[in-house]
């Protein structure tokens, strides 16, 4: 039989590293192949060798029986490949159209012809069940859409291979399910799909068969239905995982937070935050569970003080802080780890060491009189650094050469060690593997054990779901209702997420 | 670590000398001797104290100059409006020694003086500062219309107010001047003055403020990331008004050293000075840092006296002009320089 | 003097003063809608101002007449083309900052120009007086129609016209063509356009070769409408101009052109000014600089924040994250 | 003094026979067609006449930016053994002379446009006022509209000298005559020239005289534009013959040149055989033809001519006395009533 796709012996290098190191991997036409692995195994890799745009050091390739050379993106998508990829590659300010249309555009007499792009686009749309709005800005449409948007992409070039790298990272539980049955309606249309994750339980719900890869190198190829999950995840990891729950018993203390009647306004000045109330207690983590989108972010912005609330209330510890400064937030004791980590997090052409005082560099001792210490920055961070494993070179390199699962630890380290009265963590796992999950899991269920409080924003549900004492669902910038992880299944999480009231009427139906 | 920071430094060495291989083929091929050219220049500005001291009257400004576009670059603005500055601080330091009384003694003069030129510096950049912190007024446009406001009102207020015959202000008291007969004789003859050591103060200043002191610390995180500065506490706005300041400042202070050392007088300007032009050039080859502009100043002076020489020499002086830019170009390729490094390597070293 | 007097005289000398101007900032849009920030814009006006009067003087002299200065601006366009490459290797192909890069091209533009004219024309440092000129006229007919005819249709260079035109033309390649499409996506997002199969450096190179064609019109046309010769001051800060009309003009091609036309306005109000009794007792600085300060006004006041291309000044590195 | 090279490499020793003479340009350099060129000219007249050599006997040193002013003049005095007299051109240089001058009392030096008071340094200036005060007889005479104008570079001393000559030339002839005058604020703006000559012409002047440098291109251009279609207008140029600059379309009127290369010659004459007139102001006036009209003047009827000619000798001898400042053109202006 003929694969669709067959890599054989792929190696590829970058300046000190083998990311792929003698890979073969084969997909049967009409499958949904998943490829499993941690962060840095070399998935993205492999793909962006088959998609042309890395030359492999070594090996060859095959499409349909043929051996190819892919030198370039564009024969990928001759040979009807196409890849959604893990970043999405879109442009903000083209509409949803221009994007898909961008390198093989319809024109009549070298101007583009935009009805009949859009015709196209909504064809095919509809065809897969999309529904993407050609007309939209990318900027203002949600990411599943822009998912969804990218998948087009793939489809408009007429890709009969579709490679999807982590496409689940940014999508709410609905979403997920959403793309799952999209994928099935692809293959059932005869395409074949590669699939990247290093989530399990979605692996067990669509693949059929999964290649597993390990520091670069494969480690083998089973069937899906025959393997359990606890034996794929051994496979990745080299090891067994534990998870984190939250099994200690549940005191909260005093209110740390009082949010009332906020609204904020977003950058197009509608109201984001829609006079939301929330409390959080001493002792607690308290989830907020949402559809991104939904006023999580302005929320945060808002609580520390990056964002003017346009009208209500925050109180740290009985005290106001509305539309104070962001220092005077920090100050009064809340940390903050921002979703965004390089925009926010780090000055990334700073060094890791100065990071680590990003927010306290004109305090003593680490500044006296206006002068900087510089060996007490160091201590500092060097504590900082061994106490949360953070792998770097030197507290002297920039903190932009520190892979993304360390420049997290560092941010979680710097936050942390300010001991807080309430930390905000905002995504804090987005995109990391497993065994830094863990940890910073830990770290997080630790400041409860402390007697602290915690905001936890997420949209992966299994983290919430594992780590709150109790859940709050954002939904259109309020808080529709807060319920107990214990009393509470993913389903019905996932449709309070949605605006639907559990109990009672069905008020926000769309 | 050592050598990686070495070979960063390599870079604008290796430019200068490509610079100058590029500069040495245009003058063979134009039919001039480049060898003859450069060991006049050399000979001239290193040996000859009169010419030294001259290449040393063209680097004060132009290491404040520089300066002044470094700081700014540091803190993630680009200062195009280094001329008007200059010509401010040119006027401030001018006026004030003519209405402060003549008798004052040197101490408290040349201070006033500089702090004239550092507060009128600094208020042209404070300008452009404010209104991209205010009204998000892109900081190129600013400066090159606050460079032609200055350019005229200067002129005006000295045809109204400070004229004298010769189109210029009246010479400053000797109270407030930084030459010295020490320097004239040491050089004989030349313009040199005390303003090197303002020039070189400056350098450390620069360096002090953004590398020692927390407000620099502060000045180089928003000018790397202004949302994670705003996320750590700082005053987005205010900084970066406040480097505007800092960076008209130190512009400001490169036209009180051509008030208070090279002319003693500040003239109806036609045009700008091109010294802040120069600067940008100079602060780039320094890679934005003290002791780079430092070096980039004297490189810059060197061959802008070096063309009195060329022209003996019969060589249009523009010739320098042409090899600055392409000194310019190739510090600012500097990939070109790793790139054929590294092809070199693996082609001499072979597999690692 | 009445209003329509004023405006007579004012329309139509802000028109001409903005034409090189708009050609210019046009090129800038290309340049840095595809990605690539370009200070040298001065440099590109000056190879283009001395192509215009060398080529303008060669044509005559081989009996070219009339269409000597027309020829020029094509060749003008050319080679500024060619030099604005430089800028390209530099910054696309090295990897240069390119700010740095457009500095150096100002510097190396004014050295060559003045260099070679000294070697061209026995040591002069200015180019002799082109004898053709492209001269201002009177639209046939439409210079008749009441109130627009003596403001838009008399007394105007066709290059005028061109330039307006080429900017709606610039507008509709970039918004409606793919070849546009293409181009703003490389400037947005090189990644994205490199995964579609677009040839991210071959866009660039064409976004500043294109830059290099209409600076260097820009400059060629200041020649041959209005300098009339070529020496080491005939381009001293149009360039510059031409940057701030395009970022005045949010990287939109109409947009930089109604900012050069602004900038024109507004000098040639500031010129006018010293006629009209009432502002003929403000001291003449005032209006010297007004047209700096109403362009800041402006800036400050009703036009606000403007959003470069997004990739623009970064080099795009295959495969980088 | 013991300052710089001395250059002794080359040929020196026999200094005191050959004579040697060098010019400074100011930052317009030495093809400025205006008077750094007009002095070089007059220097090389001088050269080639006396045998001398270029670039060792006689030379020229161009300055970049008003710092070289003095490094250019120190240059000279060591420069191939050192230059009997050297000549500053323009008034910018005239601190520059003078510490130079002052640091070298052995040298002799030369500044146009402006006066130095030292024992080795000549001042040559021009009576610009006189010259511009025919050209405004020339306008005031033929001005068909009764309005005219003037388009100044940078508003200095030195151009107020042409502005209110001219104006009183043609206040003289043509009182009921308006006289629109405008500064461009540089004399390298060629926009802002025609953008003036354009506003002065639509204003109804047909006559502009223009002492603006390069800037004054813009008026030539315009007026070359206007009367391309058919209207007629002129200019008149400034500093020397403009007739070239007024081609194909041949709109100058006249020009007023200032004859530095006559002073220069005439000056290294006299140095070379002994008198180099040190601590004098050589002012050059109509009288001596170091001002006046140009050789072309083909358009200038002659009836227009010869009144230009009587007052060019009541200039001369003194019954007129053309305004140099404002304040002095006010008082012509009374004087006239
Ligand atoms: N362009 C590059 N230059 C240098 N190293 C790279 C580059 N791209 C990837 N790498 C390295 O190659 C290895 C494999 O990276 P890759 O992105 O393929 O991992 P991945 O399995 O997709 O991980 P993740 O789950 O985080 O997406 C990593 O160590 C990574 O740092
Ligand atoms: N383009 C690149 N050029 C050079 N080095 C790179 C590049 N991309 C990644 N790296 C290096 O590769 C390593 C891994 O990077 P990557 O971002 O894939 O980490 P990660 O897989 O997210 O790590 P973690 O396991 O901590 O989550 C880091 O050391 C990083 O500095
Ligand atoms: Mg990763
Ligand atoms: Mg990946």
């Amino acid at each position: 039989m003929t694969y669709v796709i067959e890599m054989r012996n792929i190696r590829k290098e970058f300046p000190g590293i083998v990311a792929n190191d003698d890979i073969t991997l084969q997909v049967q036409p009409g499958e949904i192949h998943a490829l499993l692995g941690e962060n840095g195994a070399g998935k993205s890799t492999l793909m962006n060798v088959l998609f042309g745009l890395y030359q492999p050091e070594q090996g060859e390739i095959y499409v349909k029986g043929q051996k190819v050379k892919i030198t370039s993106p564009n024969i990928a998508g001759d040979l009807g490949i196409g890849m959604v990829h893990q970043h999405f590659m879109l442009i903000d300010t083209f509409t949803v159209t221009e994007n898909i249309i961008l390198g093989s555009e319809p024109t009549k007499a070298g101007k583009i012809d935009i009805k009949v792009a859009e015709e196209q686009v909504r064809k095919l749309s509809n065809q897969y069940g999309l529904n993407v709005d050609p007309h939209a800005k990318v900027r203002d449409i949600s990411v599943g859409m822009q998912q969804r948007v990218e998948i087009l992409k793939t489809l408009y070039r007429g890709a009969e291979i579709l490679i999807f790298d982590e496409p689940t990272a940014v999508l709410t539980p609905h979403e997920i399910r959403e793309l799952m049955k999209i994928m099935k309606l692809l293959v059932s249309e005869g395409k074949s799909i590669i699939l990247i994750t290093h989530k399990l339980k979605e692996i067990k719900e669509v693949a059929d068969k999964c290649t597993v890869i390990r520091r670069g190198k494969g480690i083998g190829t089973v069937d899906v239905a025959d393997a359990e999950p606890s034996q794929l995840a051994s496979m990745m990891v080299g090891r067994d995982i534990k998870f984190q729950v939250n099994q200690e018993p549940y005191h909260p203390g005093a209110n740390v937070l009082e949010i009332k009647d906020l609204t904020v306004l977003d950058s197009r000045k509608v109201a984001a935050v829609n006079s939301l109330s929330l409390t959080v207690k001493s002792g607690e983590i308290l989830g907020v569970a949402g559809v991104d989108g939904n006023g999580q972010s302005e929320l945060i912005e808002a609580i520390t003080g990056l964002r003017k609330a346009a009208s209500g209330q925050i109180l740290l510890n009985g005290k106001e802080i509305t539309q104070h400064r962001p220092r005077k937030i920090t100050e009064a004791g809340i940390a903050h780890i921002p979703e965004d980590r390089h925009k926010h997090g780090l000055v990334l052409d700073f060094s890791i060491g100065h990071n680590m005082v990003l927010e306290t560099y004109y305090q003593r001792p680490y500044s006296k009189a206006g002068i900087l210490h510089f060996d007490k920055i160091r201590k500092q961070a060097e504590k900082l650094i061994k106490e949360f494993d953070v792998r770097t070179p030197s507290v002297d390199t920039p903190a932009r050469a520190l892979s993304g699962g360390n420049q997290q630890k560092a941010i979680i380290a710097r936050e942390i060690d300010r001991d807080p009265d309430l930390l905000i963590a905002a995504q804090p796992t987005r995109g990391l593997d497993v065994g830094a999950i863990e940890f910073i899991h830990r770290r997080l269920l630790e400041q409860r054990k402390n007697g602290k409080a915690v905001l936890l924003i997420s949209l992966e549900l299994d983290e919430i779901l594992n780590l709150s004492d109790r859940i709050a669902v954002i939904y259109e910038g309020k808080i529709i209702d807060i319920v107990e992880p214990s009393k509470v299944t993913e389903d019905e999480l996932g449709l309070l997420m949605a605006g639907h009231h559990l109990k009672g009427a069905h008020e926000n139906e769309h | 670590m050592n050598t990686k920071r070495l070979s960063g430094a390599m870079v604008p060495v290796i430019s200068v000398l490509l610079g100058l291989i590029a500069g040495a083929i245009i003058m063979l091929i134009s039919g001039y001797n480049p060898l003859q050219a450069y060991g006049d220049i050399f000979q001239m500005v290193f040996l000859t104290p009169y010419y030294s001291g001259e290449t040393v009257v063209t680097i004060i400004p132009l290491i404040l100059s520089g300066l002044s576009v470094a700081f700014a670059f540091r803190a993630g603005l680009f200062n195009i409006g280094v001329e008007g500055q200059l010509l401010v601080g040119w006027l401030a330091s001018v006026a004030t020694a003519l209405l402060l009384p003549a008798g004052l003694p040197k101490v408290i003069m040349i201070p006033a003086c500089i702090i004239a030129a550092i507060i009128g510096g600094g208020i042209w950049g404070f300008i452009p500062g404010l209104l991209k912190a205010r009204f998000k007024v892109h900081e190129v446009i600013t400066t090159i219309m606050m460079n032609y406001i200055a350019l005229h009102t200067t002129n005006a207020i000295i045809r109204k107010y400070f004229y004298a015959e010769g189109e210029r202000t009246p010479n400053i008291p000797d109270s407030a001047s930084l030459s010295s007969q020490f320097l004239y004789n040491l050089t004989a003859g030349s313009r040199m003055h005390w303003g090197i050591i303002v020039a070189l103060i400056g350098a450390v200043v620069m360096w002090f403020i953004l590398w020692r002191t927390s407000k620099g610390y502060e000045l180089r995180a928003v000018g790397f990331n202004p949302d994670a500065s705003l996320y750590a506490g700082m005053n987005v706005n205010r900084n970066m008004v406040l480097s505007f300041f800092i960076s008209g400042a130190f512009a400001g202070v490169a036209g009180a050293m051509l008030g208070l050392g090279t002319y003693h007088y500040m003239t109806i300007n036609q045009d700008f000075t091109g010294i802040g032009f120069d600067g940008i050039a100079v602060a780039l080859l320094g890679l934005n840092s003290s002791f780079g502009v430092i070096l980039g100043s004297i490189l810059f002076a060197a061959l802008e006296t070096g063309e009195i020489g060329m022209q003996s020499l019969g060589i249009p002086n523009d010739l320098v002009q042409v090899i600055i830019a392409l000194i310019i170009f190739f510090v600012a390729s500097n990939y070109i320089i790793r790139w054929t490094r590294d092809r070199l390597k693996k082609k001499g070293g072979g597999a690692k | 003097m009445t209003i329509m007097e004023i405006l007579e005289i004012v329309i139509p000398s802000a028109i001409l003063s903005a034409t090189p101007l708009i050609l210019t900032a046009l090129g800038g849009v290309f340049s840095e809608r595809s990605g690539v920030v370009n200070i040298g814009l001065e440099g590109l006006m000056i190879i283009g101002a001395f192509i215009g009067a060398v080529f303008t003087i060669l044509f005559e002299h081989i009996g070219l007449g009339a269409a000597s200065p027309w020829l020029a601006l094509l060749v003008a366009a050319i080679i500024g083309a060619a030099f604005s490459l430089l800028h390209a290797v530099a910054s696309i192909t090295f990897r240069a900052d390119q700010v740095v890069s457009g500095v150096a091209i100002n510097f190396l533009a004014l050295g060559i120009t003045v260099f070679l004219v000294k070697k061209l024309f026995a040591g002069s440092g200015q180019t002799p007086y082109i004898d053709h000129r492209i001269n201002k006229i009177d639209v046939p007919l439409l210079h008749d129609i009441p109130i627009i005819g003596p403001l838009f249709f008399s007394n105007i260079a066709y290059t005028s016209y061109i330039a307006i035109i080429l900017a709606f033309v610039v507008w509709y390649v970039l918004f409606k063509t793919s070849f546009g499409l293409r181009l703003r996506s490389v400037g947005e997002h090189p990644a994205a356009a490199d995964t579609l199969g677009i040839n991210v450096s071959r866009m660039r190179y064409l976004g500043v070769a294109l830059s290099g064609a209409l600076g260097g019109l820009g400059g060629a046309v200041y020649v041959v409408t209005i300098a009339t010769n070529f020496g080491a001051t005939t381009i001293s800060g149009e360039g510059y101009l031409a940057l701030a009309a395009m970022i005045f003009g949010k990287w939109n091609p109409l947009g930089a052109m109604g900012a050069a036309l602004f900038f024109g306005f507004a000098q040639s109000l500031s010129i006018i000014g010293e006629s009209i009794p009432f502002l003929k007792s403000i001291p003449d600085v005032y209006l010297l600089i007004a047209p700096y300060v109403l362009t800041i006004l402006a800036l400050a006041g009703f036009v606000g924040r403007a959003d470069a291309p997004k990739a623009s000044g970064v080099p795009y590195i295959k495969g980088q994250r | 003094s013991s300052n710089g090279d001395d250059g002794s490499k080359s040929s020196g020793g026999d200094k005191k026979k050959g004579f040697k003479v060098a010019m400074v340009t100011d930052t317009g350099g030495v093809n400025d067609k205006s008077f750094n060129q007009s002095a070089w000219e007059g220097l090389q007249k001088f050269g080639k006449d006396n045998g001398l050599k270029l670039n060792t006997d006689y030379k020229y040193l161009q300055s970049n930016q008003a710092s070289d002013y003095e490094p250019n003049l120190n240059t000279l005095v060591h420069n191939n053994g050192g230059y009997n007299l050297i000549f500053g051109i323009g008034y910018l240089m005239e601190d520059a002379v003078k510490k130079v001058a002052a640091a070298n009392p052995n040298t002799h030096f030369a500044i146009v446009d402006d006066v130095v008071n030292a024992k080795n340094v000549t001042s040559i200036t021009f009576k610009e006022e006189q010259g511009s005060f025919l050209v405004g007889v020339v306008a005031g005479m033929m001005t068909k509209t009764n309005k005219i104008g003037f388009v100044g570079g940078e508003k200095s001393a030195l151009i107020k000298k042409f502005e209110n000559g001219f104006k009183a030339g043609v206040k003289s002839v043509n009182p009921k005559a308006d006289v629109l005058v405008q500064y461009a604020g540089s004399f390298s703006a060629a926009d802002k020239g025609q953008a003036i000559a354009n506003s002065q012409y639509g204003q109804g002047a047909d006559i502009i005289y223009h002492a603006a440098g390069a800037t004054g291109n813009g008026v030539f251009n315009e007026a070359q534009n206007r009367k391309k279609k058919g209207d007629n207008v002129w200019v008149i140029g400034v500093d020397r013959d403009q007739y070239d600059a007024g081609m194909p379309e041949d709109v100058t009127l006249t020009s007023m040149v200032k004859r530095v290369d006559n002073a220069v010659e005439q000056l290294s004459k006299d140095a070379m055989n002994g008198n180099y007139h040190g601590g004098e102001n050589l002012q050059y006036g109509l009288k001596d033809n170091g001002v006046g009209l140009s050789e072309h003047h083909d358009h200038i009827p002659d009836n227009v001519m010869k009144k230009v000619d009587d007052y060019k000798k009541k200039i001369i001898n003194g019954d007129i006395k053309p305004p140099q400042t404002d304040a002095e053109y006010k008082d012509f202006l009374a004087s006239l009533k």
